[in-house]
This record gives C-alpha cells, sequence and structure tokens, in this order.
C-alpha cells in the first residue's frame, strides 16, 4: 500500500511500545476475555482435559482390555523407568531424531526454501505447475499419499523399479529410512515452500536492489539481505515443521515401523505400545515424554531467536 | 535476468564468459525444476491412471481404459456418502476453528496478556499429544458422557480442540502483521471491536484466513481416528474411516476399489485447495515477532 | 461544530516516558490548527489523544461543550486521515468513503450516493470503483479525507496529511487542503513536521518538543517573535542565525564585533549578561562598501536557492548565514561587510533560552 | 518462556467447566425405561461392510437375518427393531472400538470378535458367560449339541461360554501341482514329517523363478505369522504355546521350529527371507502363489475360499485353475508322531464369534437374535454363495460335499487342529514369538532369537508363568 519512501512517522520515537499489543480497537479486556473464552473452553474441554487425563493414565498400568482394565492401579513412575530403561525407547528416539532432522528439517525446510526462492523469479504455467505438483502432494489424504507410495516402490511391481530399472529392489526393507524421509518431504514441502514464499515476497526488492549494486553473489544476498529479512519465518516454520515431523503418524502407514522396527518412531512406538500392545498406560507416559522433548525443542528455538534479537 | 553483451565492440571476453556461465546456469536450473517436477508429479501418475483401469496393479501402466470401476464404486451404499461426509467434517470443523481461532487470535494479538505466547507454545504442544493415540480412552470417556457419541458435534469439537491452538498460533502471526491505523480508523467512526473484526481485520486477513481453512480441511480431511471411534454408524463415517474398509479380512487391499476411492477421497480437496488459491491467493504474514 | 480545549494534558508510557507532558491548548471552533515539532515531540501522541486513540493519563479534553477525556473515540465526533490513509484495501473507493456512515447504519444506496457526492466535491469522479492501490498518492490522499468529512465531523484531525507526497504534489495538495478546510469550516488540527507546511496552513499553530509545548501562536508571530531559541532555530526555511554574545556597555559584543541591543531590550539586560543574539538570514545585507553598523566579514560558501542565494560568511570567529537577492551574488573568499536590520533582531537569554523582550 | 502458574489457571478452569459438563452429561443420561412390550430396538455390530470388507457377512445381516427375524418376532406379536452397525476396519481398530464401547457401557447388543479377545475382553468385565447374561435359554439352546466342543471353545474362557462361535477352520499347505510337476513331485503329495517338506522345497528351488516355500514369519504380518507359522510348527514338536498354566519358554519345540525357519530363509535360501518383512509381505504372497510364483504356502481355507477362488468378484487374487493346479495336504509333525496328543499331522484353528453385550438393555431377546443368526437354516443362507466351513456338523454335512477342499479340512484337518489359548497376555507372546522369527529371518541366530523372546515373554507375563524357569 504505502510507498516505499514513508519516512519514519513523527512522534514515534519516545513510543516504541505501541508497536505491539497496544489496544488499538478498543477491545478493553473484559472483551478480549470473551473473544479468546470459546476457543479456550473448546480447547480446555477437548485438549486439556484429556491431556490431563493422559498424564494421569501414564501413572497407572491401565490397559484398554483384560485385568487392568478392570481396576488399573497407580504405578507412580514405573512406566517411565521402564520406558526410559528400554533400549527399544532410546532406539524410538534416535529414529525419531533422524527422521525429524533429515525430512522435517533439512528436507522440508531447506527445499521448501529452495523451492520458493527458485520459482519467485519465474511466472506462468511452469511456477503454476511446480507449485501445484508441491501443494497437491500436501493436500491428498495421508492415507492416499501412503498408497501412492506404497505403489511407487513397490518390490516387484513399483514404478521407481520399472524406470530405474531395478528390477526387485526392495526399497522399503533395504532402505526404510530413507524412504519414510523422502515421503515425508513428499508430503510436507508445501507448507514451508508457501510459507517462504510470501516472506520472500514481503523483502524490501531495494534491499536486495542495493545488495546487487554492491556486488554481493546470491548466496551474499541470501546471507545478508534475505535471511535477516526472515527470520520470524524460518522460526515459525522450523518450530512446526519440527513439531509436526516429531508427531506424524504416516509413516506408519508406508512402512508400518519395519522392518523389524527400523522405522519405528515415536508416534509408530506409542502406537505400537498402546494399541496392539495394549500397553496404554505405558503409551501415555511415552506420549508425555514426547512432549517433554518437544518442550525443550520449543523452548531452544525460542532461545535462539530471542538471542539473535538482542544482538 | 538475461546477459546483454556490450552494445558497442567487440563482445569482451568477461562478457562471453558471463554469458556462457549464466547459460549453463539456466540450463542447469531447468534440469532442476523438471527433476524436481517429476520426483512430486512421479506418485501421483498412479492415482490419476489407476482408476480407469479394468484391471490396475501397484504398477504404472497404461490403462486398459474403463469406467467400471466408478460404476462399482457407486453402487457402495457408503462411498459417496462418506466424502460428503468428509465435506460436513472439514468444512464444519473448519467453520468453527477459523471462527472461533480468528476471534481468539485477534484479542490474543491486540491484547497484552501476560505469559501469552507461553500458552500459547503450551496448547500447541499438548495439541501434538491429544491428537494421537494416547488420548483416545479419555477423548471417548468425554464424548460419551456427553452423550455426543455417534453425533457429528462430537467430532466437530475433538478435532476442533485439537486443531484450534495451531489455527491461533498461526492467526495471531498474521493479525499481528496488519498496520494498526486500519482498526484504528474503523474505530473513530465508531465502529465496536467485533465490526473492526468483521469490516476490516477478517477482510485484510483474509489470505491467512484462507490458508488455515484449507489446513483445516486437509487436516480433518485425512484425520482417521476421531471420527473412527466417536462415530457408530457407518452413515456417518467420512471417507477417511471408509477408505479402510475396502481392504479383505487378510488386510488385502481391493485395488480397483482402492484407486477408484482414492481419487474420489483426493479430488474435492484437490478442487477446494485450487480454486482457494486462485480466488484468494495464500500469503502469510509476518513471522512470530519479537 | 467545535473548539477543543485541553487541560494539563498528560499521557505517559508505561515506565514512566511522557508523550505529552501537562500541555495546556484551547483550539478555537473553525480554527485550521498545526502542531508542529521534530520527530518524537508528542505532536502526534497529543492528536491520538484528541482522537482518543491514546488514554489520557491525566488532565482533561473537552470537544465542544463536551468533556470526552475519557469518551470512546467514536463518539467524539473527530474523524482522522492517518499519515498512511489507512484506506480498506478490500472495499472500493465509495465503500471507503461510506465506511463511516455504514457504521451509523445509513442504508446502502443512500450511503453510496453521499460517498459519490463527497467525492465529487474532491475531484475524484470517475474512481468510485477503483481499489486503493489503483490510485495515486494524492487519489489517495484525497479518498481519506473524503472519508473523512463525509460524516460531517466536528472535528477534523490530519496526521502528517502531506508527507506521504512527492514535492510537486505537495503544494497541490496544500492549497487544496486549505480551501476545503476553509469552505467546510471544520475545526481542523493537523501534526506536521515541516515549518513550511504550518506556515502556509495554519491560522495557529502550536510548536512543541519532548512532549511539552513552545509557543501558541499565528505563523505570523511563531516566526517573527519566537518564544525561545528552539522556536527560532525550528521555523523558517533558514534557520535563525543565533550567536551567542554578551552585554557590554549597552551594547552587545558578538565576537570580535559589537552591535547594538535590539530596540526595547536596553532595559531587561544587565551588564556582562551572556545571551543569545539572534537574526534571520533574510533580515542581514551584504554589502560590498562599508557603512555605518556595518560588520566585515569573508565569503566561505555559496548555495544558489533560485530567486536568491545563501552564503555563509566568517565574521571573526562568528558564521553566519545571509540571504542575498541572486544579482548580488559574491564567490568564496570575496571580502565585504553584513549590515543586520537591527529592529529584526532578537535577543534569548542563554541560560533559559527565553527570548528577552 | 511458559507461565506455569497461568496454565495451572487455565487448566484448572477447564478441568471445572468439563467436569461440570460431564457431571450435567450424567443426570441427563436417565433413559426412559423400555417396557417389554413396546417397540424394542436391538444392535448389531460385526467387523463386516456391504461393499467392503467382509461383504457377504454384512449382507447376510443386513439381507437375509434381520427381515427375517423381525417377521418372526412380528408373528409373535413383537414390535422388534433389529439395526446393524456395519464396521469394515482392520482389526486392531475394531477391537479398540469394541472396547471403547463395552467399557463405557454402551455398544451393540450383539457383537462379532475375533476368539482371541475373549479372554482379555472377560478379563476386564467387558463381556460375561452367555448364560450369565441371558439366563437359561442359553444352555437350553439346541445349537450347542451340532457344535464340537472344540469349535465352542474358541470364544470360550475359563470353561465359560461368552459367545457362539460363527465359523471353524484349518491350516494346510497348499501347493501348487504345475510347479510341482516341473520339479519332478508327484501331484498328489502329503509329507510326512518336516524334511519331507523341505526335500519338496529343494526340489522346487531348481526350478527358474519360483520361491519354493513361503512360511510367514516377521512382525510384518502380525497374527498370520503365528497362525500360518510358528504355532503349527510348534505343535507340530508336540508343545503347545500354552500349558498347564506356563507360557511357552526356552524349549527344544521352540527351537526346532526355529531352527526350520532358518534352514528355510538362511541356510538354504528356500524361501524369500524379504518378503517376509514387507508391510504387505501376506498379501503379496498370495499374489505370487496365483502368479504361479510359490511352491508352498502354508495357508487356512480362507486362502482357498476368498483368494484364490475363480468365481466372480470372491478372489481376491483369483486362480481360475485353482481346482486343477492347487493341492492341499495336512501340515505334518516335525516327524510322525512326534505332533501334541501324539499325533502325525497337525494344525491350527482361529475362529470368530458373536458375543452377548451384558449392558444390553434386552438380554433375553439379543440371546433369540444370536441363537437365530446361528441356526442351521440361518448358516445355509449365509453359505448359499459362498461356502465356508460353518460351526454347526448339520449344516457342514450338508453343504460341504459341494466342495472337496472344505470338505477335506473339516473331515480331516479340524480332528487334529489346536487353538490358541483365550487369554489376556496371549497377543502380546504372539508379538513376542512373530520377533523371534524375524529375528532367525533376518539373520540373528537360534539362541539369539531364543534368549531375547524368553526375556520378552518373561516381561509380558512373569517369571513364574514361563516354562522351564
Amino acid at each position: 500500500m504505502t510507498s516505499s519512501t514513508v519516512t519514519p512517522p513523527a512522534g514515534r520515537v519516545t513510543a516504541p511500545r505501541r508497536r505491539r499489543a497496544d489496544d488499538v480497537a478498543g477491545l478493553g479486556k473484559a472483551r478480549a476475555g470473551l473473544f479468546v473464552a470459546p476457543a479456550l473452553i473448546i480447547i480446555g474441554i477437548f485438549l486439556l482435559f484429556p491431556a490431563v487425563w493422559t498424564v494421569w493414565l501414564g501413572m497407572t498400568d491401565y490397559r484398554l482390555t483384560g485385568l487392568q482394565a478392570a481396576s488399573p492401579e497407580f504405578v507412580g513412575l514405573e512406566n517411565y523407568t521402564e520406558a526410559l530403561t528400554d533400549p527399544a525407547f532410546w532406539n524410538s528416539l534416535w529414529l525419531t531424531l533422524i527422521f525429524v532432522v533429515a525430512s522435517g528439517i533439512v528436507g522440508q525446510t531447506l527445499i521448501g526454501f529452495g523451492l520458493a526462492w527458485s520459482v519467485r523469479n519465474i511466472t506462468g504455467w511452469v511456477k503454476a505447475l511446480i507449485e501445484g505438483l508441491v501443494l497437491a502432494a500436501w493436500v491428498i489424504p495421508a492415507s492416499v499419499a501412503s498408497f501412492l507410495w506404497l505403489a511407487l516402490l513397490d518390490r516387484r511391481t513399483g514404478t521407481v523399479n520399472a524406470l530405474l530399472g531395478t528390477e526387485g529392489a526392495a526399497w522399503l526393507i533395504d532402505h526404510p529410512m530413507e524412504a519414510i524421509i523422502l515421503f515425508n518431504i513428499w508430503v510436507g514441502t508445501a507448507f514451508s515452500m508457501q510459507l517462504f514464499s510470501s516472506a520472500l515476497s514481503a523483502v524490501p526488492p531495494s534491499q536486495i536492489e542495493s545488495a546487487k549494486m554492491v556486488g554481493a553473489s546470491g548466496w551474499q544476498q541470501l546471507r545478508d539481505v534475505i535471511v535477516p529479512n526472515i527470520k520470524g519465518h524460518i522460526l515459525t516454520n522450523t518450530l512446526l515443521i519440527t513439531l509436526w515431523t516429531f508427531n506424524t503418524f504416516t509413516p506408519y502407514l508406508v512402512t508400518a515401523g519395519g522392518p523389524n522396527g527400523k522405522t519405528e518412531i515415536l508416534s509408530v512406538y506409542i502406537y505400537e505400545t498402546a494399541i496392539p500392545g495394549g500397553q496404554l498406560g505405558l503409551g501415555a507416559a511415552i506420549s508425555l515424554i514426547m512432549l517433554l522433548i518437544n518442550l525443550v525443542i520449543a523452548l531452544g528455538y525460542v532461545r535462539v531467536a530471542q538471542g539473535r534479537r538482542k544482538r | 535476468m538475461t546477459a546483454t553483451p556490450a552494445k558497442t565492440g567487440p563482445v569482451t571476453s568477461v562478457a562471453r564468459n558471463r554469458t556462457v556461465r549464466q547459460y549453463v546456469a539456466r540450463v542447469l536450473f531447468a534440469v532442476l525444476m523438471t527433476l524436481v517436477g517429476v520426483l512430486f508429479a512421479l506418485p501421483m501418475v498412479w492415482l490419476v491412471l489407476a482408476p480407469f483401469d479394468a484391471t490396475p496393479t501397484l504398477s504404472l501402466e497404461w490403462p486398459d481404459w474403463t469406467l467400471d470401476n466408478f460404476a462399482r464404486l457407486a453402487e457402495n451404499p457408503y462411498a459417496l456418502r462418506s466424502i460428503g461426509n468428509s465435506l460436513i467434517l472439514g468444512v464444519g470443523t473448519m467453520v468453527i476453528v477459523v471462527g472461533l481461532g480468528a476471534l481468539a487470535a485477534y484479542a490474543m494479538s491486540r491484547i497484552r496478556i501476560p505469559g501469552r505466547d507461553g500458552i500459547l507454545y503450551a496448547l500447541l504442544l499438548l495439541s501434538s499429544i491429544v491428537t494421537g493415540t494416547a488420548a483416545m480412552v479419555p477423548t471417548f470417556q468425554i464424548i460419551t458422557q456427553l452423550g455426543l457419541i455417534n453425533n457429528y458435534v462430537g467430532v466437530l469439537l475433538v478435532l476442533a480442540g485439537g486443531i484450534l491452538p495451531t489455527v491461533i498460533f498461526i492467526l495471531k502471526d498474521f493479525m499481528d502483521s496488519i498496520p494498526k491505523s486500519y482498526e484504528e480508523s474503523a474505530r473513530l467512526y465508531g465502529a465496536g471491536p467485533f465490526r473492526i473484526l468483521r469490516d476490516v481485520v477478517a477482510p485484510i486477513a483474509r489470505p491467512g484466513l484462507a490458508f488455515i481453512s484449507i489446513w483445516t480441511i486437509v487436516q480433518v480431511w485425512g484425520n482417521f481416528l476421531v471420527p473412527f471411534i466417536l462415530l457408530r454408524s457407518p452413515d456417518l463415517q467420512p471417507a477417511a474411516v471408509l477408505m479402510y474398509t475396502f481392504y479383505t479380512e487378510s488386510g488385502q487391499a481391493d485395488l480397483r476399489l482402492i484407486s477408484t476411492f482414492a481419487l474420489l477421497f483426493s479430488a474435492p480437496v484437490l478442487i477446494i485447495y485450487f480454486v482457494v488459491n486462485r480466488r484468494y491467493g495464500f500469503r502469510f504474514h509476518g513471522g512470530i515477532k519479537s | 461544530m467545535a473548539g477543543i480545549t485541553a487541560t494539563q494534558l498528560v499521557k505517559e508510557y508505561p515506565g514512566g516516558v511522557r508523550g505529552v507532558d501537562e500541555v495546556d491548548v484551547e483550539i478555537r471552533d473553525g480554527e485550521f490548527f498545526a502542531l508542529l515539532g521534530p520527530s518524537g515531540c508528542g505532536k502526534t501522541t497529543l492528536l491520538r489523544s484528541i482522537a482518543g486513540l491514546e488514554a489520557i493519563t491525566s488532565g482533561s479534553l473537552v470537544i465542544g461543550d463536551r468533556d470526552v477525556t475519557n469518551a470512546e473515540p467514536g463518539v467524539r465526533g473527530v474523524a482522522m486521515v492517518f499519515q498512511d490513509y489507512a484506506l480498506f484495501p478490500h472495499m472500493d473507493v465509495g465503500d471507503n468513503i461510506a465506511y463511516p456512515l455504514r457504521i451509523k447504519r445509513v442504508k446502502r444506496d443512500e450511503r453510496r450516493g453521499t460517498a459519490a457526492k463527497v467525492a465529487d466535491g474532491l475531484s475524484l469522479q470517475g474512481l468510485i470503483e477503483r481499489r486503493p492501490g489503483q490510485l495515486s498518492g494524492g487519489q489517495q490522499q484525497r479518498v481519506a479525507l473524503a472519508r473523512a468529512v463525509a460524516t460531517r465531523p466536528d472535528v477534523l484531525l490530519l496526521d502528517e496529511p502531506l508527507s506521504n507526497l512527492d514535492a510537486r504534489l505537495r503544494l497541490e495538495a496544500r492549497t487544496f487542503l486549505k480551501e476545503l478546510q476553509r469552505d467546510l469550516g471544520v475545526t481542523t488540527v493537523f501534526v506536521t513536521h515541516d515549518q513550511a507546511e504550518a506556515l502556509a496552513l495554519a491560522d495557529r499553530i502550536a510548536v512543541m518538543r519532548a512532549g511539552k509545548l513552545q509557543q501558541i501562536g499565528t505563523p505570523r508571530e511563531v516566526f517573527q517573535r519566537p518564544n525561545n531559541t528552539f522556536v527560532a532555530g525550528f521555523i523558517g526555511s533558514n534557520p535563525m542565525n543565533l550567536l551567542p554574545a554578551q552585554v557590554r556597555e549597552s551594547r552587545l559584543a558578538v565576537g570580535d564585533a559589537t552591535v547594538s541591543l535590539p530596540p526595547g531590550t536596553e532595559q531587561l539586560v544587565r551588564e556582562g549578561q551572556d545571551v543569545v543574539w539572534g537574526i534571520r538570514p533574510e533580515y542581514v545585507r551584504w554589502v560590498t562598501a562599508e557603512e555605518a553598523g556595518a560588520i566585515p566579514a569573508e565569503v566561505s560558501v555559496v548555495e544558489n536557492l533560485g530567486a536568491s542565494v545563501l552564503i555563509v560568511v566568517n565574521a571573526g570567529d562568528r558564521k553566519l548565514q545571509v540571504a542575498v537577492p541572486e544579482d548580488q551574488e559574491p564567490a568564496p573568499g570575496d571580502r565585504g561587510w553584513i549590515v543586520p536590520q537591527l529592529s529584526k533582531t532578537l535577543l534569548f537569554d542563554a541560560e533559559t533560552t527565553e527570548r528577552i523582550g | 518462556m511458559i507461565h506455569h502458574s497461568r496454565r495451572g489457571i487455565v487448566a484448572a478452569f477447564a478441568v471445572a467447566t468439563a467436569s461440570a459438563l460431564v457431571l450435567a452429561g450424567c443426570s441427563g443420561e436417565a433413559q426412559p425405561e423400555e417396557t417389554e412390550d413396546g417397540p424394542v430396538t436391538l444392535t448389531i455390530t460385526a467387523n463386516a461392510i456391504t461393499g467392503g470388507k467382509n461383504a457377504a457377512e454384512a449382507d447376510w445381516i443386513a439381507d437375509w437375518v434381520i427381515p427375517q427375524f423381525e417377521a418372526a418376532m412380528e408373528e409373535e406379536g413383537r414390535d422388534v427393531t433389529v439395526e446393524f452397525e456395519p464396521q469394515g476396519v482392520d482389526d486392531e481398530n475394531y477391537k479398540t472400538k469394541i472396547a471403547l464401547d463395552l467399557q463405557s457401557g454402551e455398544g451393540a447388543d450383539i457383537i462379532g470378535m475375533d476368539g482371541i479377545w475373549v479372554g482379555e475382553f472377560a478379563e476386564a468385565g467387558y463381556i460375561k458367560p452367555l448364560s450369565e447374561v441371558a439366563g437359561d435359554a442359553v444352555d437350553d439352546w439346541e445349537g450347542w449339541e451340532q457344535i464340537p466342543e472344540a469349535v465352542q471353545a474358541a470364544v470360550s474362557f475359563d470353561d465359560e461360554r461368552y459367545g457362539v462361535p460363527q465359523g471353524a477352520d484349518g491350516r494346510v499347505l497348499y501347493y501348487n501341482k504345475t510347479l510341482f510337476e516341473q520339479a519332478g513331485l508327484p501331484a498328489d503329495w502329503q509329507p510326512e514329517s518336516w524334511d519331507d517338506v523341505l526335500d519338496a522345497a529343494r526340489d522346487l528351488k531348481q526350478v527358474e523363478g519360483v520361491t519354493p516355500i513361503q512360511l510367514n514369519a516377521g512382525t510384518a504380518m502380525g497374527e498370520a505369522t503365528t497362525m500360518q507359522g510358528l504355532l503349527p510348527l510348534i505343535v507340530g514338536t508336540g508343545e503347545q504355546v500354552y500349558e498347564d498354566g506356563e507360557w511357552l519358554g526356552d524349549s527344544d519345540g521352540l527351537r526346532d521350529a526355529l531352527d526350520l525357519y532358518k534352514t528355510i530363509y538362511i541356510d538354504e535360501g528356500l524361501g524369500d527371507a524379504v518378503l517376509q518383512q514387507e508391510a504387505a509381505g501376506r498379501d503379496t504372497s498370495f499374489q505370487l502363489f496365483a502368479q504361479n510364483q510359490i511352491g508352498i504356502l502354508l495357508e487356512g481355507d480362507y486362502f482357498w475360499r476368498s483368494v484364490i477362488n475363480p468365481a466372480e468378484g470372491v478372489g481376491t487374487a483369483p486362480m481360475a485353475d485353482r481346482d486343477t493346479v492347487v493341492g492341499y495336504a495336512k501340515i505334518p509333525a516335525m516327524e510322525p508322531g512326534s505332533g501334541i496328543e501324539g499325533q502325525d499331522f497337525v494344525s491350527m484353528s482361529g475362529g470368530t464369534g458373536r458375543v452377548l453385550n451384558p449392558n444390553s438393555e434386552h438380554p433375553e431377546l439379543a440371546w433369540e437374535l444370536l441363537a437365530f443368526m446361528n441356526s442351521a437354516e440361518a448358516y445355509e443362507e449365509r453359505n448359499a454363495t459362498t461356502i465356508s466351513i460353518t460351526p454347526r456338523t448339520d449344516v457342514n454335512d450338508a453343504i460341504l460335499s459341494e466342495d472337496p477342499m472344505l470338505t477335506f479340512v473339516s473331515e480331516e484337518v479340524l480332528p487334529v487342529t489346536a487353538y490358541r489359548p483365550p487369554l489376556a497376555a496371549y497377543p502380546q507372546v504372539s508379538t513376542a514369538l512373530q520377533q523371534a522369527t524375524l529375528d532367525v529371518v533376518s539373520g540373528s541366530s537360534v539362541d539369539d532369537a531364543m534368549s531375547a523372546y524368553v526375556d520378552a515373554v518373561t516381561d509380558i507375563v512373569g517369571e513364574d508363568a514361563v516354562a522351564g524357569n
């Protein structure tokens, strides 16, 4: 809207606080409370309440069936010690970290950014096609997407084997982690691409131009102009992608955690423990451990963001 | 973008080198883009072709064209209805979370509440465990106690509860980036907060709202567990649940039905997505602000 | 139509910073009133306090005969044009102009009619169905004005109304604003950091600095008789020459030279007092032959201003700016004399910076 | 960043609100008592759905059971409506759902379930013995006489009948006669020992492009590994997974069985070890068998009826020449006479059944419906299009003669078959067994696989309940 030559408005210097959280619409705390209340009530009953209940379950030996279903016993932190001393849990956590870093942080974020960066200057059908394909992969329901990948990587009649001439290569058995990483990139990259492409469009062209005029290379422009400008987006994106990747259950539909637990990431491990294994109490405990890990990661990101801001 | 050689005199070697380098870069770029396009397109080809094949297999082959699969699917008493059910659940959840989420995000964006960001982060984290399997029993119990089993209201509320934190989180980011003078201006003319939200903030945040609406529909569209455990009647089940009925007792997929249903199951979200995208264009604003 | 009276108005931010500090101001009904000052002086805060967009910490505000100190902005009868115009990007020009009427539940046909009429009056014919994004800066400004006046407000507030326009358009818009204000007769308060704008437009000007009022007066008053050195230096396209001086034997020692005390100040100063001597460059002549009261000087810099020339001269160890007609332009290094027009010189107390006399 | 106090307040608020709502829900739950004469609604649920999973059963319930029963009731002057709540998801999800229903005191009046769930559901108090739910009418039912004890046991627990079995099955070795011919093996084949099977597999290995034998292994196939793999082997060594109050531990029988896996998949490459780990491995094994690429396959009669059945729209991997190409043989014990009860041949049977919901408001009527669903007439109707083995001998006698394979199972296999223990711990022990086969198939030594199994099973049932400790 406003042209790029706006002078800083007078009178704003003494009042930098006004930039944020100022009650510009005359909402008032009471009315703000009313605005927030319906959402909070729904969240309270259908999210917070089950969550607290889940925490409680995590301290019992509760099962969905069997004797412990009839009379679950309080076991305190036993589930936690059981999980934390189980090598399978640590293995699963390790797999999850690999999965999150490779498919979420490196894969989705970098490829998403790369795509946003690449298509920003092209127009017409090429851009529409590339963006359309990436977005379609994101919109297609998970159960369908997983089926498509099963067809793609099938050992006998899969498309990949047909194209590469690697008849009989069992990708999902020999390279299961790579497969679900690629799968998750395929499914999720669109979000990062969308977020970054709008972030990039908001970077003032004048800044890029002045960097260009002093002879900055593409890489330098990226480092000195683009990244500082879209720092907030990078944080939002990384945070959400990390959380989502941490909790995604979709890879189960491709490899079912196999072969032999090689893709048993935490969400799958919890499912296996809680549903086929029937140990809902233990599953709840592991869920809480996972939540705490997520919390640590989120705090880490926020800390990094704040540290940057101070500089 | 394009290299223009010096207009007068012979083309210097520097210029020529640059031209060559740019040319190579452009070819590489084109190759890379094609590769990415192919990678993303490849899995989808099966989705488009298999439903029209008389005997689909997992392999990608030129179909033996037929529409029989669609006819067979149409005979299934639940299949088409389930897609309608998915729409009801998807749009219903969307209306709830976008409506309430926008109100909450707006208030949180404009009023300083101590620890506001902390609450948001906490809810965001919680939403990740509660939508998983661990909280299934509590959720089922609550809905049973509320008498909302086999009732869309229960499903909508549970889905909304899980999705709202993320919606508020993202929408608040959008709202933070809307210039305050719009609202001040409306306020001077006597518009109340609700009016301001409706007349000014919502239309300006429309790309954000459009994005979050689609995101919500996509989330609900693929959700199996919540509708499955909370609904009894198959007449009410959405497509994500119905998709699993096309497997036999021993887990074999009926490829003719699965492939056809997969296409019909995916089509509405794809169409909704591209229509909305065309009409409103998705744009994020802002990031997490200082 | 209404006047505005602010009494001991304070706007304090959390942390104790005062954006507006005990301001008393009375703006008359129908007056075109400017709030002038450098960035951060509190002028916009004062304007927003009048609008009701900032909660007043203490003091009172009366518009017309109503105390609106704690009133909602919507009921104060004020309209405001924001610096960035705040035109709603999702509405066309007509809907933008008619928006205030929509709040007042005027029927759509009626308010579109009113909007069209107002738009006509502001030369916006044919633009009614455009979106703000499709308009030029000047057009956007006029739409914002049209929206502000469509409800016939008692008070019109303008926040830096001209700052978003390019230089040429700014002059046109200035004339236009002045005409509009005169036609409507609406009490208008506008904020600007540009003294020329304030001088050109306003009936009266309030000069502010660091939240405090420095001077209220007509353009002529603040130009000719600034209350203190701040106002003196701030007003005028070429800042006033302000030179440290000392009273010596009923005369004024300015560096090596001595000049007469400004008329009427003789009784107000005492021997040896440190003062500041002020003279506008326009009131100093450059002569090439010595005459009575002339001070020898040497030209160091020459700036061409078109019809006139601004030269900087060294008179002893003091530097002065002098405005010279274009046909008398000297060259750097030329020696000559400067002659201050005694009746236009001013004297300020060096300690309080207040004007003497 | 996180403000605990604030979170605490919000949490407290939410819990308070939710509790209030829950309480409100509770108090509002009381429903008007329906009188015996008034209109009554019964519901049936099963993991079957028209147009999808187990469609034949769903169609039978909807199109025959319900109208017939309603009509019969009407004749008696009772206004009864029967509703069917079909499901069609994988068994784990179905089990979860009915467990949730039963746990909250809800659910259909008649619930279909797998026999091996009966134990855990009974222990949880979700289901009760039939006679406890519906009274003496249960024990007086004529049908029990027609259902062999062993078949009844599939949906029993602690010697009490919890449900009525709805079918019977048995496992056999299928073999491909075409491939056998190419390998120089007889078309009429009946191995007497594991070595006989291995010998045949070795011969088949000479045929190009053929996987000689498919013996399910690994966790990816889930229960199919135990039922169509390890358990038939274990009973062939004379042992049982649960015997005399103890679970199978480190035993010779289990060692022999795992050794056989090792021989087939690792030492001699007679089977496709990779296939065992594929998520859709069992599905693939069906396809491969149908495409004449697997020589010998251990499967249940289900494979014959519903997978390679050439009838239009029935088989999922139809073999047009099934009746001529596919042979079937009894599963031999390790050596003649080494099976349980000194048998020469062994098999495993599972079974699904239907139970009564103890929360039913009309248990007697529900029993009437259940009995009706298990009447001879009902089974005849149920098997009108596709024949399967029913639990009722009278019906089997009438219908099975049309199908030599099912007759074979009914007459030759069922008498030597064994059942899984209907105990709550079984599914977990089963998973541990699957893991043991997976370990062996992916290259671990039998010793390692065994010790991992013993650790796992000890974890599950406690040290005292594991044999050999």
